[in-house]
């Protein structure tokens, strides 16, 4: 199962657990899933229109892509949520 | 920037009537790098524009062992650290004339202009005064000649009246065993304003041990370029060491009176000048005992 | 106030043109007779983009009226070039990689063939000296230096 | 493309740059040099005052001025009534801010904050215009430091604004607009195990990209609703989104079309006159052109936020660190949104630290608002970590070299915000250090030290696009999306030679406007290069693709029976069918005519992060305080650096531009929130004077998300030499500086308090 590493700020919904495990072949499986397990979870990363957030982004196996919720997750992938960076 | 009169007068007579004629509304223009820059951010919206250089007693630069250097008001610091008698005979007034601005200010830019335009931090005003250089002005009332330490009255005040013209620097001969220095601390290498700047004149006799006449001047520590008088003076007929000078470089900070703002707090500033006044004493002293100190273009020469 | 009319030479050609007094050569320059090659960076001499010489010697023309100019004869980065190409200045930046943005550079040519003319074999520390009123921002100047030391050197060459 | 031996035939070599001559002789047409006939010249009022509401604008004597031809103000923007926000490619922004940094809506944020814009029939008519518009302000109290500006009874800058903790409302009225925390592991257990905890505080100055070239703008907008807009851009999409989104017109009639742009550094993504100079063309029916003073660039555009940092670190007695702890304020300025969450990522960027915790705020203040510098808040972070690290291995009585090998981020080090590296070349970036003439070499004077440093960024991504098309005598038209900052386009145009097997020359590379090539994203971010350079190599493997079936045609074959290898195409049953290039190209009329190949990417960001060091000497005068930088090394693994003297360049820019911010560079403020400095004459970027020769050595450790390895290396180079320059004044002179810019009286001060204390 692809391990979710759950941002410090929001380890308050998942009882302090710092890394689930959660079924999902994509992103968005992904995070409805965990907020069936753990409610308010995808309101924190996700917009009205069922994007990512804005100032959120997805990284799964340490890449960040535009796909954002499209993005496929593997069995043993590792997805992290992050804030949206810029460069100069 | 406001819209303004142009005027190219051929004589002094000429110049110093259209001066005359709009008093405090008419400005000189020699090189412009302060001027021009000053009437677009509207601290002068002058009506009349008079363009000095092409008056003949302003372009003068001339040295006769008799009555010394003249130096026209209009002549840029090109010309004086490129004529080699000046860069000879006045090497502390060439320190400062290399310095300001870089070489592009360098082909406009004044000592007349330096001095007109009256800032604290001029960088030639304090080589002027150690130099005991005289002033001359003309105006609708005729001539008259202010020591350099006596021509600014403020930050960007002076002495000049309106209508009058600034019309030459007057340096006294250079003579044997006498030597000066000028020296600004600024945070780059180039291209800024003197935190605090110090020109030193000395005259040494017995045998370039002691002090004959000492003249202290500092930029950038008191609404004008400051004549440190008094601590010029504690030198005199003292012995030529590090004890003497150190001493005076203690005085000068007396002298000191400045201000705290972006290019430096009034205790750094302070600290500098007893810094600074010890280096330009000794380079003066060596100049005078005949050795040779670079100045900025000579230092980049190697 | 009316326009003054002046007659110039920009590199060395007659040019004749109307400003009023407030105008800088600069302005007139690029503005009036499209000369856009001399760059504006900060309009009060502390950058150097804008060099020129007027009558062989190095100004910032943002601090010159374009009144002055007359009877002057002028030479901006346009000039540099000729019938038998690029100056060596222009060749070596090309050569040395250095410029990046180049909006610099038109301002470092005409102040390094100005250093050429008037030394024709500058150590580094007179290079950087000399240029010291010139700011670039991209290229930490190194490249500079180098291309304006091998151009003086190739100036030398062909002389 | 690469050889039997490994060896590339176009990659790695230096040609001259395509645009080269028109930039060497005054032909290249930058923003600020658009002209056309009838244009109108523009120009910016701006707030004297660094906060105040803004209770009315009269600008009828303005407007009745002889030669003005309008006034604009904040009221001309469509109603700006939900916060609604935009992407522009780099991070998403609030529309209310946006066009309220553009022109003031209800209130000014800091001192140079736009007002209002004139359209006169010259410059100086418009400057004299701006000077008669009536503002009323009711000035209020600046908050112009940001741990005051976080304080509880702070001065409220927007007085709805609340914290937000990632995506959750704290609900809590604060200037603070965002906190970020990663926790990795258990710090508290691992600092509590240290055998050494050394925990430092450091604040950085405001400071400025400082392009030499001014922003502009040139807007025409046509009566048929047609808006063009010519400027000096980062990127031309991202500047036609924020038109699209500021004026509320739509992209599809939005033309932005970049000039050749004079230096950016991050500061020329954000529109600040473009959409000014379109409201007053709009008004005008004319060409209208704006350019900013030297004094509005520096107080009316983003400069890099101010920041107060603390870092801890703790390491066992063997050298390996065990956990580290940051915490992090950054100014953004006058609106939310400073770069402060890639501070958060660099601050631990360099190491492997198995414990810790990073808290990062972002926080308004009234200066301008912030926006993206060079690797933007990597510098300030790593002047923290840098420091520390030095001083933790005294503390060990480690050398300083090896404990940062020692704990040197490698492929598999989790950082502390949960990202996995990748292979990197940290850790070569090092050994390169070490191996080093310079590292060997002796100083050479008195009160001179040699101080290293190390620092992170990372590869944005983004989308690029490229178009080529083959002309008859087989060179290549490449049209690019990517704004030319500093060479790109033939960095672009290499890789594509690379794989058609041309000469770089053959090429002509081109920047389009937003209207002939595909999306494309910022210059910026380090992916230029590496991204729009992967859309050429995209494309050039489009062309190759049907020039083989050309070739097909000719010998009626199957297109499969083409083979194409080191710039040959071969038939693969007969030895004596080939073309080269050129020699197909020549065919294409005969064969279906033109060949125009495309290539578009979006790469994953997260791959390819660049590492870069430093060996800075500085020779410290005792009595002045001043610094000098006597020898300076800049090491920095590119992946694989396409065009070596670029590569260079961008290494001993971004050294230089660290330099000058070490100890120079400031945005110096008064108590009622004036920049007091705000000319190339007192913020002192440094001059070539105030240098010595930058010496690059670059590290190739290939990046394995990019077909030839590359990685940026436009930004890593900034974060290091601030504290490369403070750990070699402590060699030198045995005082810490804490505080940027390490200004001279600063060094006098640390040095009198030395002496104070024995």
């Amino acid at each position: 199962m692809p391990m979710v590493w759950v941002p410090s700020l929001m380890q308050k919904l998942t009882d302090g657990q710092a890394h689930v495990e959660v079924e999902g072949e994509t992103v968005r499986q992904v995070i409805e899933n965990l907020d069936a397990a753990f409610p308010g979870f995808k309101a924190r990363v996700c917009d009205e229109n069922d994007r990512l957030r804005h100032d959120v982004a997805v990284a799964v196996d340490g890449e960040v892509s535009s796909e954002g919720m499209r993005r496929k997750v593997k069995p043993d992938s590792e997805v992290n949520f992050l804030p949206a960076l810029a460069g100069g | 920037m406001k819209d303004f009169e142009y005027v190219a007068p051929r004589t002094l007579r000429e110049a110093v009537a259209s001066m005359a004629e709009k008093g405090d509304k008419a400005r000189a223009l020699a090189g412009g790098t302060d001027l021009i820059v000053q009437m677009r951010i509207k601290r002068h919206q002058p009506d009349r524009v008079v363009d000095v250089k092409f008056v003949p007693e302003l372009n003068e630069l001339s040295y006769g062992p008799r009555r010394g250097l003249v130096i026209g008001a209009a002549v840029p610091c090109h010309r004086i650290y490129g004529d080699s008698e000046v860069v000879e005979r006045y090497p502390g007034l060439v320190d400062s004339a290399s310095i300001i601005g870089g070489i592009q200010i360098q082909g406009r830019a004044t000592i007349g202009g330096n001095l007109c335009n009256s800032t604290p931090s001029a960088d030639t005003i304090p080589a002027l005064i150690a130099y005991s250089a005289k002033c001359e002005i003309v105006g609708p009332n005729g001539k008259r000649t202010v020591p350099a330490e006596d021509f600014c009255t403020g930050p960007g005040q002076n002495v000049l009246q309106p209508g009058e013209l600034l019309v030459a620097l007057h340096i006294p001969p250079s003579r044997k065993n006498t030597g000066a220095h000028y020296l600004r601390f600024i945070p780059r290498n180039e291209m800024d304003i003197a935190v605090v700047g110090v020109g030193a004149f000395v005259e040494l006799a017995n045998r370039r041990k002691e002090f004959k006449q000492v003249r202290i001047a500092l930029a950038s520590v008191a609404p004008t370029p400051v004549f440190a008088r008094q601590a010029s003076d504690l030198l005199v007929g003292r012995e030529v060491n590090d004890e003497a000078i150190a001493e005076v470089a203690e005085a000068a900070k007396a002298a000191a009176k400045p201000i705290s703002d972006m290019r430096g707090t009034a205790e750094y500033r302070i600290h500098l000048v007893g810094v600074l006044t010890k280096r330009a004493l000794n380079g003066a002293v060596s100049r005078a005992r005949g050795e040779f100190v670079a100045n900025a273009v000579q230092e980049a020469a190697g | 106030m009316s326009k003054v009319h002046i007659q110039t030479k920009i590199n060395g050609e007659e040019v004749e043109f109307l400003c009023e007094p407030r105008q800088s050569l600069l302005e007139i320059l690029r503005e009036g007779l499209g000369f856009t090659g001399t760059k504006e960076g900060c309009n009060d001499g502390n950058c150097g983009a804008c060099s020129c010489t007027v009558d062989g010697v190095l100004i910032d023309s943002c601090l010159m009226l374009a009144v002055e100019a007359e009877g002057k004869e002028i030479a901006t980065v346009e000039g540099l070039a000729s019938s038998e190409g690029l100056h060596p200045v222009q060749q070596k930046f090309l050569e040395h990689a250095a410029l990046q943005c180049g909006i610099c550079t038109p301002g470092f040519l005409v102040a390094a063939k100005a250093l050429i003319d008037h030394n024709p074999d500058p150590s580094e520390h007179e290079v950087r000296h000399w240029l010291a009123g010139n700011l670039c921002r991209c290229t930490g100047y190194d490249k500079i230096v180098r291309a304006v030391i091998d151009a003086a050197q190739e100036v030398r060459a062909s002389a | 493309m690469v050889d039997k031996n490994g060896n590339y035939k176009v990659i790695g070599t230096r040609p001259i740059r395509h645009d080269g001559t028109e930039k060497v002789t005054g032909q290249a047409i930058y923003g600020g040099d658009t002209r056309f006939p009838g244009m109108l010249y523009g120009h910016v009022l701006r707030s004297p005052h660094a906060h105040a509401r803004v209770k009315s604008i009269d600008t009828s004597k303005a407007e009745a001025l002889e030669g003005v031809r309008a006034v604009v103000t904040g009221a001309d923007f469509p109603p700006t009534t939900a916060d609604d926000m935009i992407d522009l490619g780099e991070g998403p922004t609030s529309l209310k801010s946006m066009r309220g940094n553009v022109l003031a809506l209800d209130k000014v944020f800091y001192k140079g904050h736009a007002v209002a814009g004139v359209a006169a029939i010259n410059a100086h008519i418009a400057d004299e215009a701006i000077a008669l518009i009536e503002v009323e302000y009711e000035v209020l109290p600046p908050v112009l430091d940001v741990r005051q500006a976080m304080e509880d009874n702070a001065t409220l800058l927007h007085e709805n604004m609340t914290t937000t903790a990632f995506g959750e409302d704290t609900g809590k009225k604060s200037n603070v607009s965002l906190h970020l925390n990663h926790v990795l592991g258990d710090p508290d257990a691992a600092f509590a195990s240290a055998a050494v905890v050394v925990e430092r505080e450091f604040t950085t100055a405001t400071v400025h990209q400082g392009y030499i070239e001014p922003q502009n703008a040139t807007a025409m907008w046509k009566t048929d609703g047609h808006l063009t807009v010519w400027t000096s851009t980062q990127g031309a999409f991202t500047t036609q989104k924020q038109l699209g989104a500021v004026l509320d017109h739509p992209i599809s009639k939005t033309k932005v079309v970049p000039q050749e742009i004079g230096g950016g550094f991050g500061g020329k993504i954000p529109v600040y006159l473009e959409p000014v100079a379109a409201l007053l063309s709009r008004k005008t029916n004319k060409p209208v052109k704006l350019i900013m003073t030297r004094a509005d660039v520096f107080e009316g555009t983003g400069p890099t936020p101010g920041s107060y940092v603390r870092v801890k670190l703790g390491a066992n007695k063997d050298g390996k660190l065990v956990a580290g702890e940051a915490y992090m304020a950054f100014e953004s300025g006058g609106y939310p949104g400073s770069p402060m969450p890639c501070g958060v990522m660099c601050v631990f960027g360099c190491y492997e630290i198995p414990n810790g915790r990073i808290d990062g705020f972002d926080v308004v203040v009234n200066k301008p608002r912030s926006f993206a510098y060079r690797a933007p808040c990597s510098t300030q972070v790593a002047l923290a970590t840098e420091t520390v690290m030095d001083e933790i291995a005294e503390q060990l009585g480690l050398d300083r070299l090896q404990f940062r090998l020692d704990n040197i981020a490698a492929e598999g080090t989790r950082r502390v915000d949960g990202m996995v590296y990748p292979r990197i070349g940290a850790r070569e970036t090092l050994e390169a250090i070490r191996d080093s003439e310079h590292w060997q070499a002796a100083l050479t004077g008195d009160n001179q030290g040699r101080g290293i440093s190390i620092g992170y960024w990372f590869n944005v991504g983004l989308k690029s696009a490229v178009t080529a098309s083959v002309n008859k005598d087989g060179t290549v038209n490449l049209v690019e999306g990517s704004t030319d900052i500093g060479g790109s386009r033939t960095s672009i145009a290499m890789q594509f030679a690379e794989v058609v097997g041309l000469a770089a020359e053959d090429i002509n590379p081109q920047v389009g406007d937003t209207s002939s090539i595909g999306y494309t994203d910022v210059t910026g971010g380090s992916r230029t290069t590496y991204a729009t350079g992967w859309a050429a190599y995209e494309a050039a493997h489009d062309v190759i693709r049907q020039m083989r079936e050309r070739a097909a045609k000719l010998w009626e074959c199957e297109d499969d029976q083409v083979e194409f290898d080191d710039g040959i195409f071969r038939h693969s049953g007969d030895a004596a069918k080939k073309y080269n290039f050129k020699e197909l190209a020549n065919e294409l009329d005969e064969t279906g005519g033109p060949v125009v190949g495309n290539g578009t990417v979006d790469p994953a960001s997260g791959v390819g992060g660049s590492f870069a060091a430093n060996i800075a000497d500085v020779e410290v005068d005792l009595e002045t305080g001043k610094v000098g930088i006597a020898r300076f090394t800049v090491v920095q693994d590119a992946g694989k650096a396409i065009h070596p003297s670029y590569v260079e360049g961008q290494m001993q820019g971004g050294s230089v531009q660290g330099i000058g911010w070490a100890l120079n560079e400031e945005y110096f403020y008064t108590d009622d929130g004036n920049m007091a400095n705000s000319t190339f004459l007192d913020y002192r970027i440094p001059t070539a004077l105030d240098l010595p020769m930058i010496e690059p050595i670059i590290v190739e450790v290939p990046n394995p998300g990019h077909p030839f390895g590359v990685r940026g290396v436009g930004e890593a180079n900034i974060a290091p030499p601030p504290a490369a320059i403070a750990n070699a004044i402590y060699q030198a002179v045995g005082v810490r500086l804490r505080e940027l810019p390490m200004r001279p009286e600063r060094v006098v001060a640390a040095l009198q308090a030395q002496a104070a204390g024995g």
